[in-house]
């Protein structure tokens, strides 16, 4: 409890000292969500039917470049290393970082999307809809795209490798999320909680060995 | 049983690989010409389809294999991985590359089916874009090995995203269904085939299909050996 | 033979594809060896 | 007691060393030299646990280090190359946090006390990121003031300090290896211990 303690704090400091990340994830996610109804004809009918696709993909995205700050940071300046041979579990050390990354990135995400969804023109609990799938549906983003940080951590081309592992693997919460099926959104969720940490924990020691 | 074992060494492998290749490739060969020939030839019209179901002789089976490759690649990995065995870790990248090929002809050929059949290119039905994810599944296990220089890694990584991959599949799959059946209009039924189907039509999908498992047996046996031999290089020359 | 152009497109992709897989393979084995 | 039988480490396709065998008793400092690329830090990383040998094997009081698990993470502070120290934190809080990542609260006052001794008194309070080099590897041997861990496993940790950081260095190492302690060095420079064991471990090209 001592460790989760210190480990979320210290997310949450460095996130907030450094700012410039989060910030940018969002406004990324805003501008991604702002440049499908440019793409287009701007009918209403139009906007309303593909807003919440719109908006999940454009939050499935922003969640990829949020990845950048999960490990490699760590990875670079040792840390990770250390965090690998303290005396506690490496499974809660994992989840409790990708619990960090969703309360400084997830929570953000959720936060703004409905002020992007107005752009869409929909109605009162379309927003909600939107708001409520993405609450439940990007800690799964988390999660997947954690798996494919710690398995790419110090490749070359990184990046562009996360993204291709990454979003085949969230095609179901993108599904049913966009599909506004918040049940089912939370079982993917439930499984995804199961196995995440475990592959990432997997993942960063082969990583770091 | 015990000289079985012996197998998982990819120095012993290599010499059973080799010898195996042949007894796969001939008969491969084989059923691929006779193949073409009962489909191409003997198979008459159908009075339904016209002539486009002959497509289906392979696109079923690349279907198959591409879908029965990446379970196979997975276990493989997750052996190589659990037991440190490299054979099998090999096995599983030389499996990957022919699943993604078969995966890729399966999505090519249902395409050339389905424009004179449905009237479209691409259909967004739950069958073709589970296939496509499964394409990309493969893309991003290549990907991420081919981007790691060290082989152990590369085994490694592999194996934890294919198993990852491999419990997703089902996953999507299930996912893909029920997006399509959420928006009706995308959905095109396949006629489903109570036709009687004509004798040499069976017989040439049977014969198109034991051709192309061959062939990916011959043809993954091989790159093994090669991925052997390259390592055994790279290890010679360090 | 209707709708010959699928049917020769669907049967030469396969056969350029296996065809091309195989021609790799070979010549990568032939390279393998000293 | 740690004792290493016939370690082998392969790195990509090369072997770096094999057959490296040695046994580390209480009181014994243990200097880890030889010529880059010669396998010091992967050795070191090897007995964190880090990385595993590709043949041999690393025993702690008798059982290998794998079956221990965290109980021995628990019994080793590893100061690796690169030191682990977050630029936007300052030299404290670096502290504290690693602190708690293993699992124990360290207080203000404790870790404070810490860095004065190490000669960071009066910078502790500022980002890492305005210390010097010298002053970030001081910031990191705090941490083997802070937590009393038998084994220490320090990779270049004299790189970059000044002559007075490394004399007080030494007097750490030998207060350690006084009360029953174990070190291993990996270092270039010499190390005038007066108290403890003095052994070499040389690794070659």
């Amino acid at each position: 409890m001592v460790m989760l303690r210190w480990l979320v704090w210290r997310e949450v400091v460095l996130a907030w000292r450094r700012k410039s990340d989060v910030l940018s994830m969002l406004a990324f996610f805003a501008i991604i969500a702002s440049l499908f109804p440019l793409g287009m004809d701007p009918d209403t009918r139009l906007l309303r039917t593909i807003a919440s696709g719109v908006l999940w993909v454009s939050a499935l995205l922003a969640s990829l470049l949020g990845l950048g700050r999960l490990f490699a940071g760590d990875y670079a300046d040792g840390t990770l290393e250390q965090m690998l041979i303290t005396p506690q579990p490496l499974l809660l050390i994992v989840a409790g970082k990708i619990f960090a990354q969703w309360l400084v990135t997830g929570i953000p995400l959720m936060l703004i999307s409905p002020l992007l969804a107005l752009q869409f023109g929909l109605p009162s609990d379309g927003v909600r809809m939107i708001a409520v799938s993405l609450l439940v549906g990007i800690p799964v983003l988390n999660l997947v795209g954690a798996v494919g940080a710690s398995l790419t951590l110090g490749i070359r081309g990184g990046g562009a490798i996360v993204a291709l592992i990454v979003l085949p693997l969230c095609v179901p919460v993108l599904v049913f999320g966009a599909g506004g099926n918040v049940p089912l959104v939370g079982a993917v969720l439930a499984l995804t909680m199961v196995f995440a940490p475990w592959a990432a924990a997997a993942g960063l020691k082969i990583s770091v060995e | 049983m015990s000289n079985w074992y012996k197998y998982a060494s990819p120095v012993h492998l290599h010499p059973l690989a080799s010898r195996l290749i042949p007894w796969f490739a001939i008969p491969a060969a084989i059923l691929l010409i006779a193949g073409l020939y009962v489909g191409l030839v003997l198979a008459p019209t159908d009075f339904q389809q016209g002539d486009v179901y002959r497509v289906l002789f392979i696109h079923v089976p690349a279907a198959w294999i591409g879908m029965f490759l990446y379970i196979l690649m997975a276990v493989y990995a997750a052996i190589g991985w659990a037991y440190n065995a490299r054979a099998s870790s090999m096995m599983a990248s030389s499996l990957s590359i022919t699943g993604a090929l078969f995966t890729f002809l399966a999505l090519l050929t249902g395409a050339l089916w389905g424009k004179p059949t449905w009237g479209t290119w691409w259909a967004w039905d739950a069958r073709t874009t589970s296939t496509l994810i499964l394409l990309f599944l493969y893309i991003g296990f290549i990907a991420l090995q081919s981007a790691i220089d060290d082989p152990r890694r590369a085994d490694r990584a592999g194996a934890v995203l294919a198993l990852v991959g491999v419990i997703n599949v089902p996953i999507i799959y299930f996912s893909v269904q029920w997006w399509n059946t959420l928006h009706q209009g995308a959905t095109i039924r396949i006629a489903s085939g109570t036709t009687t189907i004509a004798t040499p039509m069976l017989v040439a999908w049977l014969i198109m299909s034991a051709a192309c498992w061959l062939y990916s047996v011959a043809v993954v046996l091989s790159r093994l050996c090669c991925i052997i031999e390259d390592r055994e290089q790279l290890e010679a020359t360090q | 033979m209707s709708h010959g152009f699928y049917v020769w497109a669907a049967y030469g992709a396969a056969l350029l594809l296996m065809g091309g897989e195989v021609l790799v393979l070979i010549r990568r084995r032939r390279k393998g060896r000293p | 007691m740690l004792e290493t039988t016939h370690l082998k480490c392969v790195r990509g396709n090369r072997t770096i060393f094999r057959d490296v065998s040695f046994a580390v008793r209480p009181g014994d400092c243990f200097r880890l030299t030889g010529p880059n690329g010669s396998g010091k830090t992967s050795l070191l990383r090897m007995l964190c646990g880090l990385l595993a040998p590709a043949s041999g094997s690393i025993r702690w009081h008798g059982a290998s280090i794998e079956s221990l698990g965290e109980e021995y993470f628990s019994a080793i502070t590893y100061l690796g190359h690169r030191p682990g120290i977050k630029d936007e934190l300052t030299a404290l809080e670096n502290l504290r946090v690693w602190c708690g990542l293993s699992g124990i609260e360290l207080s203000h006052h404790t870790a404070a006390s810490a860095l004065e001794r190490i000669g960071l008194g009066e910078r502790m309070n500022l980002p890492a990121r305005f210390l010097s080099e010298g002053e970030r590897r001081r910031a990191a041997i705090a941490r083997v003031l802070v937590r009393q861990s038998p084994l220490w496993l320090l990779d270049e940790v004299l790189t970059s300090l000044d002559r007075t950081a490394v004399e007080a260095f030494q007097s750490l190492i030998e207060d350690h290896l006084e009360g029953g302690g174990m070190a291993i060095v990996a270092t270039h420079q010499d190390l005038q211990l007066s108290a403890g064991r003095s052994q070499r471990i040389e690794l070659a090209a």
